[in-house]
């Protein structure tokens, strides 16, 4: 069978920040009682990870769960390893009420890093980017520009940007802009 | 009343302007009158007007809150069409189209409607399919209305970029003899033929209470005391709810801000209204040559006058696409209006459940090109108890589920 | 004449030349000059015409509040109309040309406005040009837009050769104005360790106490604004922008400023501007204050100018725009003016200072230099038409009888100082009078309320009333500590420094010079100088009944220039007020709103133009349909092919081949748009039941079901096949772009309504790509391509399977849209293209095509299947459509079966579903509608029904057609009459909708 | 521009992350209910120039509905909750009695 491809196939562009698309991520969303025991601990055994807190993440490399509301989180996996770690989680979850599918390639994911960052990404979204209001390892569901996107600080300076698959090439254009020469903010 | 021509503009000049009598009289309320009007705007002057001309019902005062034509008469775009879907619609917009053609000679007062032609652009196959739907429409219902190709849009706006990478201009719904006027002019150009039938403008007179007996409306009571009224009607835009809660009943309506800004003026670049629904926006040039802009209504309840950014923004984004050469025009002012809201998203004109209280309002964003054929409906229904052109836009519809949605065929009704 | 002077300006770089164009001619500046500078340094003293009479004007001002230098600035996709002279920064290479004369600025045809000025009073026009009728349009209309307009529009093709772009900035305290008092503000918050940011919306910070000298901490203004400067700079909690301008305040401390990147330098690269959408806990306007102009005949000639503006031309850059000037007052801040010019060697004949009893400490110091001060005295009129040449001078009191004339050049007035009370007023910041200095300030006591109800804007400084240096300073530490208090500051007491100041006499109002000036003199003392309202009109408006503040604005146009009023306002006002004799209060003001000085379209737009104007969605095979002849067509933000051209195929030829080839051999149908939502828990089944009007909670794992959607309010909103996958879970499809929707619309009802039911939504649209393989030889290529058995027996006619293709994990539904034998099968979205490559490979021996939404459409009109947006549009019920079928009459309820039941909805005479076909095999015009006898009460044509889809069929080679028609069903075989548009009146058949295959045979196969 | 709490993940959103739904505590009504109860419903709404309860969606954010209490006439917020309830709660009603005493909303007050 031929290898999957990912939304962008791996485009990079390089301005004032550099904007990686990341290629396919494992993901699945899990809805459900984020407080329920046995919940946690089938998120925790995919990922080997805590249930983060609201609007965290808990992420390394391509395992991790992030915060999406309080009944749905984001679970991260190897995308080779989807759907065995989905299946585990199923059987793991038994027949207490939740919902567990499988979304890696209704997405996209970008990084975007570098001094400038923070600045890109602060002209598409309303949320308070200065280094004091958001840290490594918070998490956010807001939108770019005009649609919706999720976004984590993986290490100071260095987002991971989610967003659906269909609007890859849309949210990537507009990281260009914003990354565009010359125009530094210069105040984040 | 005195004449106004070029004639007396010019006998006045020799005399420094100094022989002008004022456009209305500032009376004070008399004790009673046969029909009192709430709201000095385009509608309750207009109904008043036609409630002397048409059935000559003259013993009328219009009480007004603010100043006369200060509320959403003068905060709008200025938009006069009739090129609607419904048939309801279609007759009581083109009734006022009609009158507006002739509304300066009637008037003696120049309100400077300019039939400069509205189109309303098509930019998806939906919006080609909707649009020839009008059309037909409107050949039935006797408006004058025509489906246009790209070509001809471009010739009739020379600045419209019809190759837009988002939305190609696909054609559009061309009403010739649409177009605009000014706004203020219309609230006052009735008032001073009001006056001069001998009806009463009261402004700064703020009603306060709405008084009955056994189930009929006896009069109101107001800021400058109680005055007696054998009919009633209530045409205050963004505050029926208000008024009706005085009168002791509910409407189906919501008050929430429609904005609209300005750019500075600029040389004459673009002779008709031209509507971009898919995009939400709309631009027209006045004749002092600012580009006149509007788009949708903020989604939540407010009595500020006051909207959001937001808003400006997208219909400003949509606008600079549509027309690529603003870009570099400057927005001078942006400013917003209380419009009510019904169900249906069209008007409310009918009797109301208290007796001889009548209600116009619920106009949303399409007020202003509507007054005279409001006035004139609403004067037939208050004066006679009937009218064709009110009676779809009845309270009972919203019960028997007989709506009047205009948005169906890609419409806004702005 | 006005000219350069050897030495001061502060602000110019006098070793960097620079040259720059106006009206062609090239002329030389500095660095640092502005437009309006480097123009009066080449005595160009006039720099455009006005609005109505166009009348010389000269610049009168020095900043933003400029209403005549207006230009036209840049070349084609850089051309900018009215920008103001003042705020415009010269830069290398600059061009300019001035406005709204022909043809020149010297000679203007337009002036014969003047001539006719008499002709012309306030509101002429809603007195004339009403007879004829149509002339209006044709004749006067076209002649009023063309003399009005001001600048130059941009050329028609015009394209912005800049970007713009946002940047969403949060803080706690947001400080609007970088003069002294903005700067001490932003100290005094500073210190107490919240974040602030400070915009000032000039080059330079320190505003203009620099210009008006006194000192500060006993050193010059200057030193302290630099100590300042370089102090904020150093704190990490302060962010400071210059060519930044607060725009506007919003509601919820939200606010606007307008950031100029390159205007001052066009070949830096970057965006040109940058609009700050900023969220502040509190605001501090520190917008300082805006001189008057006096109110006499010929102030409005080029030459006459503010007493303030003047100043800072001497001082800023070394320009005086006259030799022999005289100066016009009625407080003592002139008088620094008169010892400005005198220093810098520029004679000042007169100071005529309308207060009887003269000026102060400042006149002495002006008599000490020599100057002659006559108290009392008036300008009755200055004369000059492109340039002051002379004033005639009388008694303030009195009609204007001229005692004396003075040959000048140049003539400086102040009128008393008006706070900039814009911001503070945006969001509904309250007013008050204040007598002693004749202006309105912001009242402390009615705020602008934000979010928690409390004030969330202060006001600094001279913005505040506090025109003195000493005042400014004190009041603006306290504005800024309590605005970082109330922002979650912790308190710290920052001294205020020490400014110190000549003292000076109160200003005396003077409306109008002379205090009673004849009617000869009040039709020349303009208020308005680029919308030419003068004095007796807004006189003749009062008189005329338009005694509202807003009626006279509007009938007059005062203040609705591009300045917004921002000189002629309150002079107006006190005209009004005495012309109705009541206090100014009483009159009250005009409403301001944003922006403070008009913003570019383009940087309220931000990045959203061309590319990213709006997101397209693509499908994982958008590409391949891009190289393979897609003609697009916009479906809600996604993009569908609507049909695949072959070289030199018209549109039409290759929908009608896709339509051929489908029914006759096999089609290829990208459908991924269609929306695909999980719905799963113990009471999925139950919701779906009252999501849909048909029953799904029976459905059986394995097995799909057609289903239909209503609004509460009864109306079909959406449809689709829904697949049970297993005891808890369905798969719902939804139609193109409906995913979003519905998805929204289940979990609103699910969050809002049925909160206790037990039931997970969630959206995997975009999970899959998904094919329809469509026509007798569907079987045939998934057989070829190995796999899961797709045989009529193991996966008939509305089931679904898992299994593999080809290799490719799927899920295959043996759905239909079409009629036809067809499957739909759904892969991961990566591997879309390949499986969508490797069935067009293998469906090459069976002559497989992708067919486009056209053909799709046609397709399933030639079956009668109805199409939400064709035969729906929000005011269809099923029972319109003959579906009944699909109401479930099990169920107590569902969404819309109430709505559903009122009389209207059950009216025998709401119009149904029929076929329609022409009598003669043409295809109906899209839209149209049928007719019936005579006409409505409104004289409108009766209609009896409408065509909701209608198309050419290539396969029975004739025009098909659905509509809804009164009584339809009950009239099968009746030819109705339906007129078109195109002249054409259309004799069509009332026929079942079913066109094709009647019996489905060709899809049970 | 609104900024509203979104009591569900914590975040202070600006307008353009949200949806306004309307009204807020109206009580469905279904088949068996009469003509006006359904017209109620489904038409007639509160529209007061003051204390209002409406409905807000955090769409661009967590996704979930809740409840503000605002008023019409200054666009101060008095509160917002969660969407699961029939009506207002006492810390909220409280908190518009410091605001607004003698307010009355339907039958709340």
């Amino acid at each position: 069978m031929s290898e999957p491809i990912s939304a962008l196939n791996g485009a990079r562009y390089d301005g004032i920040a550099t904007i990686e698309e990341l290629g396919l991520q494992g993901m699945i969303t899990l809805r459900g009682d984020l407080d329920e025991k046995g919940l946690a601990k089938a998120a925790a055994a995919a990922t080997d990870q805590q249930m983060p807190g609201p609007r965290k993440a808990h992420v390394t490399d391509d395992s991790g769960l992030c915060w999406m509301s309080p009944d749905e989180v984001l679970v991260l996996v190897p995308y080779a390893e989807v759907e065995d770690k989905l299946a585990g989680m199923v059987k793991a979850l038994g027949n207490s009420h939740a919902l567990a599918v499988n979304v890696s390639d209704a997405r996209a994911v970008f990084r975007v890093s570098g001094t400038h960052a923070r600045e890109v990404v602060a002209k598409l979204a309303p949320v308070d980017l200065s280094d004091g209001a958001f840290k490594p390892g918070d998490f956010r569901r807001t939108r770019l520009a005009q649609v919706a996107a999720a976004f984590w600080m993986e290490e100071d300076g260095a987002f991971r940007i989610v967003c659906f698959r269909s609007v890859a090439d849309y949210v990537f254009k507009l990281l260009k802009v914003a990354a565009q020469p010359g125009s530094e903010v210069g105040v984040l | 009343m005195k004449h106004y021509s070029a004639f007396a503009v010019a006998r006045e000049a020799l005399r420094s302007h100094t022989g002008w009598e004022r456009a209305w009289r500032s009376p004070e309320p008399k004790k009673r009158y046969d029909v009192i009007i709430v709201g000095a705007g385009g509608h309750g002057l207009a109904t008043a007007y036609y409630l002397g001309k048409n059935y000559g019902i003259q013993n009328v005062a219009i009480i007004e809150k603010g100043w006369l034509g200060g509320g959403n008469t003068g905060r709008n775009t200025t938009i006069i069409r009739s090129n609607y879907l419904q048939d309801p619609s279609a007759a009581i917009y083109e009734k006022s189209r009609s009158l507006y053609e002739h509304l300066s000679q009637d008037l003696n007062y120049n309100l400077m409607f300019s039939p400069r032609g509205v189109i309303m652009l098509a930019q998806t196959h939906h919006e080609v399919r909707g649009y020839q739907r009008t059309a037909h429409a409107n050949a039935l219902q006797g408006v004058p209305t025509e489906w246009i190709g790209p070509q001809r849009v471009k010739e009739l706006v020379p600045i419209i970029n019809l190759e837009g990478p988002r939305y190609p201009v696909l054609g559009g719904l061309w009403q010739e003899r649409g177009g605009t006027a000014r706004h203020d002019a219309v609230a006052w150009g009735y008032a001073r033929a009001c006056s001069a039938m001998g009806m009463d403008i009261i402004q700064k007179c703020e009603v306060t209470g709405v008084r009955q007996e056994n189930g009929r409306v006896t009069g109101v009571d107001t800021t400058k005391g109680a005055i007696e009224c054998e009919k009633l009607g209530i045409v205050v835009a963004g505050h029926s709810g208000q008024l009706a809660e005085m009168a002791g009943f509910r409407l189906p309506l919501e008050a929430v801000a429609l904005q609209a800004l300005v750019s500075e003026p600029i040389k004459p670049c673009m002779d008709v209204v031209v509507m971009a629904n898919t995009v939400h926006g709309y631009m027209s040039q006045s004749d002092k040559g600012e580009m006149v802009i509007g788009g949708g209504t903020d989604g939540f309840n407010n009595y500020t006058q006051r909207g959001s950014f937001h808003h400006i923004e997208e219909t400003v984004r949509a606008l600079v696409e549509t027309f690529p050469m603003i870009s570099r025009l400057k927005m001078l002012r942006q400013w917003g209006g209380i419009v009510d809201m019904t169900g249906d998203r069209s008007p409310i004109l009918s009797k109301t459940p208290l007796g001889n209280c009548f209600i116009n309002g619920g106009w949303g964003t399409g007020g202003f090109k509507a007054i005279p054929g409001s006035g004139w409906g609403m004067a037939q229904l208050m004066a006679t108890g009937h009218s064709p052109l009110t009676e779809a836009f009845s309270l009972d519809r919203f019960k028997e589920g007989r709506f009047i949605d205009e948005s169906v065929a890609a419409g806004v009704a702005h | 004449m006005s000219t350069r002077l050897s030495k001061l300006g502060r602000l110019i770089d006098r070793t960097k030349q620079v040259s720059f164009s106006f009206n062609g001619t090239t002329m030389r500046g500095f660095a640092g000059d502005t437009l309006a500078s480097a123009l009066l340094a080449n005595d160009q003293m006039m720099m455009g015409r006005s609005f109505k009479y166009h009348r010389p004007r000269g610049v009168v001002a020095s900043g933003a509040e400029e209403p005549n230098a207006l230009v036209g600035l840049g070349e084609g996709s850089r051309f900018e109309p009215n920008q103001r002279a003042t705020t415009t920064e010269l830069f290398e290479g600059l061009s300019a040309k001035s406005q709204n004369h022909w043809p020149n600025l010297d000679f203007d045809i337009g002036a014969v406005n003047t001539a006719f000025a008499r002709f012309l009073p306030a509101g002429f026009y809603y007195k004339m040009f009403i007879h004829p009728q149509p002339f209006w349009k044709h004749v006067y209309e076209p002649f009023i837009r063309k003399s009005a307009g001001l600048g130059k529009a941009p050329d028609a093709e015009t394209r912005d050769a800049d970007t713009y772009e946002h940047f969403y900035a949060f803080t706690d305290v947001l400080i609007i104005g970088g003069g002294v008092a903005g700067l001490q503000a932003a100290k005094a918050a500073a210190l107490t360790g919240v974040k602030v940011l400070l915009v000032e919306q000039t080059a330079h910070w320190g505003g203009r106490a620099p210009v008006d000298g006194g000192t500060i901490d006993e050193g010059p203004v200057d030193k302290f604004v630099e100590q300042i400067v370089s102090e904020l700079e150093t704190m990490d909690n302060v962010t400071m922008r210059l060519r930044c301008m607060g725009a506007g305040i919003y509601d919820h401390g939200y606010a606007l400023a307008y950031e100029r990147l390159t205007d001052h330098a066009p070949q830096v690269a970057g965006p040109r501007h940058r609009l700050w959408r900023i969220r502040a806990k509190q605001i501090v306007t520190a917008t300082g204050a805006i001189e008057r102009p006096l109110s006499f005949a010929g102030n409005d000639v080029p030459g006459v100018m503010l007493a303030s503006a003047m100043r800072d031309y001497v001082v800023n850059w070394g320009v005086t725009p006259g030799e022999r000037v005289v100066v016009a007052t009625n407080n003592d801040d002139a008088y620094r003016t008169a010892i400005t010019l005198k220093n810098a060697g520029v004679d000042v004949l007169r100071i005529l200072d309308a207060r009887a009893s003269g000026g102060g400490a400042l006149a002495d110091e002006v008599r000490a230099l020599g100057i002659r001060v006559d108290p009392g005295k008036a300008i009755a009129k200055v004369s000059g038409g492109k340039r002051v040449k002379k004033v005639s001078i009388c008694n303030q009191e009195g009609i204007g009888g001229a005692r004396d004339e003075v040959s000048c050049d140049a003539v400086a007035m102040s009128g008393g100082w008006s706070p900039v009370v814009h911001l503070w007023s945006h969001c509904g910041g309250k007013l008050i009078w204040d007598d002693a200095q004749a202006h309105f300030r912001p009242d402390p006591d009615r705020p602008p309320l934000g979010a928690d109800g409390a004030g969330f804007v202060s006001v600094a400084g001279a913005a505040n009333g506090a025109l003195a240096l000493g005042e400014t300073l004190s009041d603006a530490n306290a504005a800024g500590l309590a605005a970082a208090k109330a922002a979650g500051g912790k308190a710290k007491r920052p001294k205020a420094p020490l400014g110190e100041s000549a003292a000076e006499l109160p200003m005396e109002p003077v409306w109008l010079m002379p205090a009673n000036a004849d009617t000869p003199l009040r039709v020349k003392s303009w208020l308005d100088f680029q919308n030419d309202v003068k004095v007796s009109d807004v006189q003749l408006a009062a008189r005329e009944g338009y005694e509202s503040v807003e009626h006279t604005k509007r009938y007059t146009t005062l203040g609705m220039a591009t300045d917004q009023g921002k000189l002629s306002n309150i002079n107006g006002l006190a005209i009004l007020a005495d012309a109705l004799n009541a206090e100014i209060p009483q009159v009250g003001t005009t409403t301001f709103r944003p922006p403070y000085t008009p913003i570019s379209m383009g940087a309220i737009g931000g990045e959203a133009r061309g590319e990213v104007f709006q997101p397209i969605r693509r499908t994982p095979l958008h590409d391949w349909h891009d190289r393979n002849g897609a003609d697009w067509e916009p479906v809600g933000h996604w993009r569908r092919p609507y049909a695949y051209q072959l070289p030199g195929e018209s549109v039409e030829a290759a929908v009608n081949r896709e339509v051929k080839n489908t029914r006759e051999n096999l089609g290829l149908l990208d459908a991924s748009t269609l929306g695909k939502l999980i719905v799963k828990g113990p009471d999925a089944g139950r919701f779906l039941d009252m999501m849909y009007t048909n029953m799904m909670s029976t459905l059986k794992p394995g097995k799909c079901r057609y289903g239909l959607m209503c609004s509460e309010n009864g109306f079909l909103i959406d449809d689709g096949v829904v697949a049970r996958i297993d005891e808890d879970t369905w798969l719902c499809h939804t139609t193109t772009g409906g995913a979003e929707r519905i998805h929204a619309h289940m979990e609103e009802w699910l969050q809002t309504e049925w909160w206790d039911w037990k039931v997970y939504v969630a959206n995997v649209t975009e999970q899959y790509a998904q094919v329809a393989v469509v026509g007798p030889n569907a079987r045939k290529v998934l057989e070829k391509l190995g796999g899961m058995d797709v045989s009529k027996e193991a996966l008939p006619f509305m089931e679904w399977r898992d299994g593999q293709i080809g290799g490719f994990d799927c899920r295959a539904y043996r759905i239909s849209f079409s009629g036809e034998l067809s499957y739909e099968i759904a892969v991961a979205a990566s591997r879309g293209q390949a499986f969508w490559d490797a069935l067009t490979e293998a469906g090459k021996e069976f002559g497989v095509m992708p067919y486009g939404t056209e053909c799709l459409h046609i397709l399933r009109a030639e079956k009668g299947f109805i199409m939400i947006g064709d035969e729906t549009d929000g005011t269809v019920i099923p029972q319109d459509l003959g579906l009944h079928w699909a109401l479930s009459k099990k169920k107590e309820d569902y969404l819309g079966k109430r709505a559903q039941q009122r009389s209207h909805m059950a009216d025998p005479d709401r119009w149904k579903l029929v076929g329609l076909e022409t009598v003669d095999g043409s295809v109906l015009p899209d839209g149209a509608y049928a007719v019936g006898e005579g006409t409505n009460a409104n004289g409108q044509r009766n209609m009896i029904g409408r065509v909701t889809s209608t198309y050419y069929s290539a396969n029975l080679d004739r025009g098909i057609a659905m509509g809804l028609v009164k009584h339809g069903p009950d009239r099968m075989g009746e030819v109705i009459e339906i007129p078109g548009t195109d002249g054409k009146s259309y004799k069509a058949k009332i026929v079942d909708p079913v066109f094709f295959d009647k019996d489905g045979e060709k899809q049970n196969v | 521009m609104l900024i509203l709490h979104c009591p569900c993940c914590g975040v202070d959103a600006e307008e353009t992350e949200l949806h306004a739904g309307g009204e807020a505590h109206i009580k469905r009504f279904g088949p068996g209910s009469d003509d006006d109860q359904f017209h109620d419903y489904l038409f007639m709404r509160e529209n007061p120039k003051g204390v209002h309860f409406e409905r807000w969606q955090h769409a661009n954010g967590c996704g979930k509905w809740f409840h503000a209490a605002r008023c019409t006439a200054t666009l101060e917020v008095f509160g917002t909750y969660r969407a699961q309830t029939t009506e207002p709660p006492k810390d909220i009603r409280d908190a518009i009695t410091a605001k607004r005493p003698g307010w009355v909303w339907r039958e709340f007050s």
